[in-house]
């Protein structure tokens, strides 16, 4: 982005100065568009609450109205994809998922792009603070379509007193890990050792980590490439993992579940996502106990799958300037260090420096291994979730098939790999 | 008060042709009996008169007004149903005056025509219950006093005895031939129950298969039936109807008796028409049918003799004293002066003996 | 003839152990609604607990329940009455003429899948700028409502005797008067029964408020979904909800239980 | 019994017209757009193409329509069978329990008017593999657990017992209605032949059911081959495509992959199954009927 050096050079240094939340540049008329309602379709996640949490400051700030229509995920993309389909104006900001639904929306000119909006920024909003990653990935054929608004992948909760009691060392690469927990299993009988992501639809999020650090990749030469060798021994590594040493059921398992699962004690492994960080330790029992980490390193090296929700603005939108000054205002340097207190994770690396993000970090040790589990993943994280397709959601299918197939024991892997290969080959080329 | 006539009505439901061109006048004040077996179109008149049915074709006059497309409520006629089809819903007393609401007469005025009605069927006492609490004659009462308060050119009746009981039937009989003669309006009653027909009319209209069989007084239809069906239907037991041929004023039954009967044309083929009532007892030898006796019916007041003549099962009516058995033979005298023949191919009445 | 005793008991045990298996996730659900958010992902499950009303404190005190609730009534009851309003003298003409064309036609949306509707009717009714009013969610609510009105009613309509309907006629009687004074006091339990069924259905229906409904006329079934959500599974607070989501139902069910058996009964044998 | 005169046809328009034309206001669009988008290749954002049947013939083509179809059927058939015999049994005791109190009656056929959505997520608190009170209760008395829901044997029989908790009160409703419209007069004579109670039940009263249960047949029909809420709250198809039936294939084609002309050729596939098997069950139920 090359228009863009400028602004951000500006904004860095205006960062420096102030680091106050709220603390506004005087130069910069927030109260443009008084009198203005927008509408924000919100996901029902940590980020989309915590946006309306906040809004009544937005709204005091602005004198503009925010109209927050909240769904859980699937019924928001329902509800989006009906209102940007009728190409109608009821929606003016959006939540996106880049990683997932980005290429389709962008063809389809569903977002607007955000990089002409960025000169009308308030000069405290520090662009170039934002993870340079993230940004990247939310760059479509040089289009900005949406802004980082947090930084989330999935990472290790483990429980280092069981650990202890039950003389195992974390493993430091990703195939010792089943070693750990048949040790585990051993020792602790009544405890699920491992709990990941099974749903079918849903576990490319974790299992992309799993291939990732195995030295795999979803598509080579145009080709689905799940029946490499380091694709198999992810497949049989994770599923494996699920198969022998997950709870009952784990095949339906998301995110609900293992936080469940996790935070009353009843496992002692479980890979999710760092937004589910409030809700393991609801309730306080498992902050003591718990540790966090990346996934260890495989013959790949440590790709940590990182990605976040953006902000998009519909192109349909009616009010697409003043909507920018809620993107903005939510992805500010000040609003973000508010949403990290409530335990989303910021992409912007500077928010660490905050003192009052950093006392709050402090007050407890398990905060500190989630905030350095994000950095890690914000600094070397990938957001291939699935293929790098236009149609990348359906290709979430037949990955996930795959690991169910061999965690139900119904296929061997390389039955599994082949058979996704055809399904995902036949999507490529119907594209 | 109003006559009715019928000019060429045909009914046709679909492509079925329930009244073939049908003309017919009912007088002012006349009390005129539709009957005939079920599915004979009785009712279907009736209902084209009060105007639930339409003439496929022709033209319907009551009074001097075409009423072909005029809807029921504006022919000023009233109609009892075989159900009585009271508002369940609504009391005896809101039952009588609904009509006259719908028509928006004062409420005095309705109040005092339902009192009046009421007290000429002494149903008074009912007047704030609703026709659930009811027997069936006082609901029977109720249809009929929904139809008088209306003070209707016509009555219609559908029908309206068939629900009771054999012996309420007979007082109500008579209560409605009682009402006609008070009311002396023009009244069109429904039934397939002969002595009803009979009992009630001034005039009878036979109807079979959607054709006027004949009309006339019951006497005349009980005496001089037009036609084999007529005869037949009117009268119980039925007519006894033998095969015959006539040569020379003798009748040769099938199974050989012969009868005098004087003065006849001569046929091939003849049905001779007998009423189980006019065939009697006479002493063995004398000339009449011999024949055995299958069954015994006392009835009181006399006695049916039910006996095979050539296959065929008779029946003759006798004085109850003549003490018949089964198995017994007897001869029955018939009298040829009341004795029927008809065209075997055509059952029209020979008028020509 | 007198049932034996046994029988009798016999019957009345095999409805005792029916009724648990009915009663018993019910009462899972309002039990767990009593639940801290510990107690209710404890293993073994516990019957013993110490019962808390924070989750019915917490889902009405930060979310818009109350508004959700009212947006759920205006809606039903809209799309019910507008359901009547269609449906009785359309299920009267039906049972008047023995054309029943018309009530299958009424039928047709409910052979297809429910999300077929969804983006056309999207269209359709931004067009018409009912998108995020009430009335896009009654007109398209009264789709469910009227032909269960129709369906109930018609054998109700049926068994109104014809003559009782002629009678009408020949008293004055056009038919819309015979609709209003005669035959619809006569259905009257059917009309209950009818309406009843209308609301629940109305109100249980969740897929087009979630595409039709905006942020201020949400309803209260399609916000249920709200209450899984990421970082938050809150099962107490679920089942919350889920309780207070089913209580109206449930209520008029109840109130209504004697009519609702021999009314829809004869709806459904005929029908 | 209707007269044909003018103002009589005016009436009867005048009552029966608004209902056939809100009806087709409301759904002749959807029906028409959505059978033309069947033979469209849409782009996503506008802009479409028109292939012919290509969506159709990709559907045939397309392992998880079969596989779709044949989960449908599946789950048709056994929730079917269950909530019939269940209802039937049901109804049967309401029927000889005559004097049973009027608010447990309400209870007892209380489950239908429960919202899907409840039941479907009351049902997935209780059947949770780790945290669900059923697989305690199961252990608790001496039973091994079940994946239930997770299970890709057991999750269609699970989803149809859950339907079945909620449905087959309404079918009892229906077959209750049934028993109350039998003539006593058939159970004094079958009385009279010295008939049993099973005997009876076999031979006299299931026999007079029978329309009945095929009125039950088609409205319980209608819903399960387009079964749909309980599976978008509990596995949304999974696991694997163990529940995926049509109606839910359809809802993920379009709405999570965003392919509008196929998700429109399943959904119009699956409209004309439901009409053709309604149209078959109703030549069944007249073939029935007494």
């Amino acid at each position: 982005m090359p228009a863009s050096t400028a602004v951000r050079a500006l904004t860095l240094a205006a960062l420096v100065a102030a680091r106050v939340p709220q603390a506004q540049a005087a130069d910069f008329d927030w109260t443009k568009y008084k009198g203005t309602t927008i509408t924000f379709l919100a996901n029902n996640n940590a980020v989309g609450n915590a946006v309306a949490k906040h809004k009544a400051e937005f709204e005091k700030l602005t004198g503009m109205t925010v109209k927050v229509d909240t769904y859980q995920e699937q019924q928001m993309r329902q509800r989006l994809v009906t209102v940007l389909n009728a190409r109608s104006n009821e929606v003016d900001v959006f939540m996106t998922l880049v990683s997932r639904e980005g290429a389709q929306f962008a063809g389809a000119g569903w977002y607007t792009d955000l990089g002409a909006f960025k000169a009308d920024a308030s000069p405290d909003y520090d662009f170039a603070g934002l993870s340079p990653v993230l940004v990247q990935a939310a760059t479509i054929d040089g289009k900005l379509t949406s802004i980082p608004t947090n930084v989330e992948g999935p990472v290790i909760y483990y429980r280092k007193d069981v650990f202890a009691k039950c003389g195992v060392a974390f493993p430091t690469a990703l195939d010792a890990f089943p070693d750990a927990a048949k040790a585990i299993k051993a020792c602790n009988p009544g405890m699920t050792p491992f709990v990941s992501r099974g749903l079918r639809d849903a576990l490319a999020y974790t299992y992309s980590n799993f291939v990732h650090n195995m030295g795999g990749r979803y598509m080579r030469d145009g080709k689905s490439d799940l029946c490499s060798a380091p694709n198999k021994a992810a497949l049989g590594l994770y599923a494996g993992l699920l198969k022998e040493y997950g709870p009952p059921g784990v095949v339906n398992y998301t995110f609900n579940q293992i936080s469940s699962l996790y935070r009353t004690g009843r496992a002692a492994i479980a890979f999710e996502s760092t937004n589910e960080f409030p809700a393991m330790m609801e309730g306080g029992a498992r902050e003591a106990d718990t540790a966090i980490a990346v996934l260890p390193p495989g013959p790949g090296g440590s790709v940590p799958t990182g990605l976040g929700w953006g902000l998009s603005i519909s192109p349909f939108s009616t009010k697409r300037a003043p909507a920018w000054y809620l993107v903005q205002w939510a992805t500010s340097p000040a609003m973000q260090a508010e949403l990290a207190r409530d335990g989303i994770a910021a992409p912007r690396a500077k928010i660490a420096e905050d003192p009052d993000y950093k006392a709050f970090i402090a007050a407890k040790p398990i905060r500190q291994e989630w905030q350095n589990a994000v950095d890690a993943i914000a600094r070397t994280g990938s957001s291939e979730i699935g293929f790098p397709i236009v149609a990348n959601p359906a290709s979430r299918g037949p990955i996930g098939q795959s690991v169910d197939e061999v965690l139900l024991a119904a296929k061997t892997v390389d039955q599994a790999c082949a058979d996704a290969d055809r399904s995902l080959d036949a999507l490529i080329a119907g594209q | 008060m109003a006559s009715i006539r019928f000019q060429g009505v045909v009914k046709r439901f679909g492509t079925t042709e329930v009244i073939p061109p049908l003309d017919l006048v009912i007088e002012d004040h006349e009390f005129v009996v539709f009957v005939g077996p079920s599915g004979c179109g009785k009712s279907t008149l009736l209902r084209m008169i009060a105007g639930l049915e339409t003439a496929t074709a022709g033209e319907l006059f009551i009074g001097e007004r075409r009423v072909n497309s005029v809807p029921p409520a504006q022919r000023d006629i009233s109609m009892v149903f075989q159900d009585y089809a009271l508002y369940p819903h609504m009391t005896v007393r809101q039952n009588m005056a609904f009509g006259l609401e719908m028509r928006n007469l004062p409420r005095a005025e309705i109040a005092e025509r339902v009192d009046r009605a009421a007290r000429m069927l002494q149903l008074e006492a009912l007047l704030d219950r609703r026709p659930k609490a009811l027997s069936g004659g006082q609901r029977q009462r109720v249809a009929m006093g929904r139809a008088i308060v209306r003070e209707p050119k016509v009555f219609l009746f559908d029908e309206p005895l068939s629900n009771l009981d054999a012996k309420l039937r007979g007082q109500v009989r008579a209560e409605i031939k009682a009402l006609s003669q008070t009311l002396r309006t023009t009244m069109i009653f429904v039934t397939h129950d002969q002595v009803e027909a009979m009992t009630m009319a001034d005039r009878l209209v036979v109807l079979e298969a959607g054709r006027i069989q004949q009309v006339g007084t019951p006497e005349a239809v009980y005496e001089q039936p037009a036609n084999r069906f007529v005869a037949g239907f009117i009268g119980s037991p039925s007519m006894n109807f033998f095969p015959a041929s006539l040569k020379d004023g003798v009748a040769t039954l099938a199974d050989g008796t012969r009868l005098a009967l004087p003065g006849c044309v001569d046929h091939d083929a003849v049905t001779i028409g007998v009423r189980p009532e006019t065939m009697l007892p006479v002493p063995a030898g004398s000339p009449g049918l011999v024949v055995g006796i299958d069954l015994v019916e006392p009835l009181g007041s006399d006695t049916l003799v039910h006996f095979r003549c050539a296959g065929t099962g008779y029946v003759a009516r006798v004085p109850p004293e003549t003490r018949p058995r089964p198995g017994d033979t007897l001869t029955l005298g018939i009298d040829p002066a009341r004795v029927h023949l008809f065209d075997p191919d055509t059952g029209v009445t020979l008028r020509h003996r | 003839m007198e049932r034996p005793a046994w029988l009798r008991l016999l019957t009345v045990v095999q409805l005792g152990i029916i009724g648990i298996v009915i009663l018993a996730p019910l009462g899972w659900m309002v039990l767990s609604s009593f639940k801290s958010s510990q107690d209710v992902t404890a293993y073994p499950p516990s019957l013993i607990f110490a019962p808390t009303l924070d989750n019915y404190v917490h889902l009405l005190g930060t979310t818009p329940f109350i508004d959700y609730a009212r947006n759920s009534l205006i809606v039903t009851i809209g799309s019910t009455v507008l359901g009547i309003v269609l449906g009785v003298p359309s299920a009267y003409v039906v049972s008047l003429t023995r054309i029943s064309w018309p009530a299958l036609l009424t039928l047709a949306a409910r052979m297809a899948p429910g999300t077929l509707f969804l983006l056309p009717w999207y269209v359709m009714f931004r067009e018409l700028g009912l998108i995020g009013s009430y009335w896009a969610l009654i007109l398209t609510h009264a789709v469910i409502t009227m032909p269960i009105v129709i369906w109930v009613l018609l054998p109700s309509f049926d068994a109104i005797p014809r003559s009782v309907l002629e009678a009408a006629q020949v008293d004055g009687c056009g038919i819309i008067r015979s609709l209003w004074r005669i035959a619809l006091p006569l259905v009257s339990a059917g009309l209950v029964v009818a309406s009843i069924l209308a609301f629940v259905f109305s109100w249980n229906y969740f897929l087009f408020a979630l595409v039709l409904a905006n942020s201020e006329t949400k309803t209260l079934i399609a916000a249920a979904f709200n209450f899984v959500g990421e970082g938050s599974t809150d099962w107490g607070g679920l089942m919350a909800a889920a309780t207070l989501i089913a209580l109206p139902p449930l209520l008029l069910a109840a109130a209504v239980q004697r009519w609702l058996i021999s009314g829809l009964t004869m709806g459904a044998v005929k029908g | 019994m209707i007269p044909s005169s003018g103002k009589a046809r005016a009436e009867l328009a005048v009552l029966g017209a608004p209902a056939i034309l809100f009806t087709l206001a409301l759904i002749a669009f959807p029906f028409c757009y959505t059978v033309w988008l069947g033979f469209q290749k849409v782009q996503l954002g506008g802009g479409q193409s028109f292939v012919g049947a290509a969506n159709y013939a990709h559907m045939l083509a397309d392992p998880v329509f079969w596989s779709g179809l044949r989960v449908s059927l599946v789950l048709y058939v056994v929730s079917l069978v269950m909530q019939l015999v269940a209802g039937t049994y049901l109804a049967l005791l309401l029927f000889n329990a005559k004097r049973m109190p009027g608010p447990l009656r309400a209870l007892l056929i209380s489950p239908f008017m429960l919202p899907p959505v409840v039941a479907g997520m009351m049902f997935l608190v209780v059947l949770d593999p780790s945290i669900g009170a059923a697989n305690y209760l199961l252990q608790s008395v001496g039973l091994p657990p079940s994946d239930w829901l997770a299970s890709p044997q057991w999750v269609v029989p699970t989803i149809a017992l859950i339907d079945t908790w909620q449905w087959a009160p309404y079918v009892a409703l229906i077959v209750l209605g049934g028993l109350q419209s039998l003539p006593a007069s058939v159970y004094e004579a079958a009385q009279i032949d010295g008939a049993s109670g099973l005997r009876t039940f076999r031979r006299i009263t299931l026999p007079l059911l029978l329309p009945t249960l095929a009125t039950a047949t088609i409205l319980r029909s209608v819903d399960l081959l387009r079964f749909f809420d309980i599976i978008y709250i509990t596995t949304q198809g999974g696991p694997n495509d163990a529940s995926n039936t049509l109606n839910i294939y359809g809802f993920r084609v379009g709405f999570e992959f965003f392919q509008f002309g196929y998700a429109a050729a399943l959904a119009v596939t699956l409209t004309a199954i439901v009409l053709g098997a309604v149209l078959l069950l109703n030549q069944m139920r007249n073939a029935v009927a007494w």
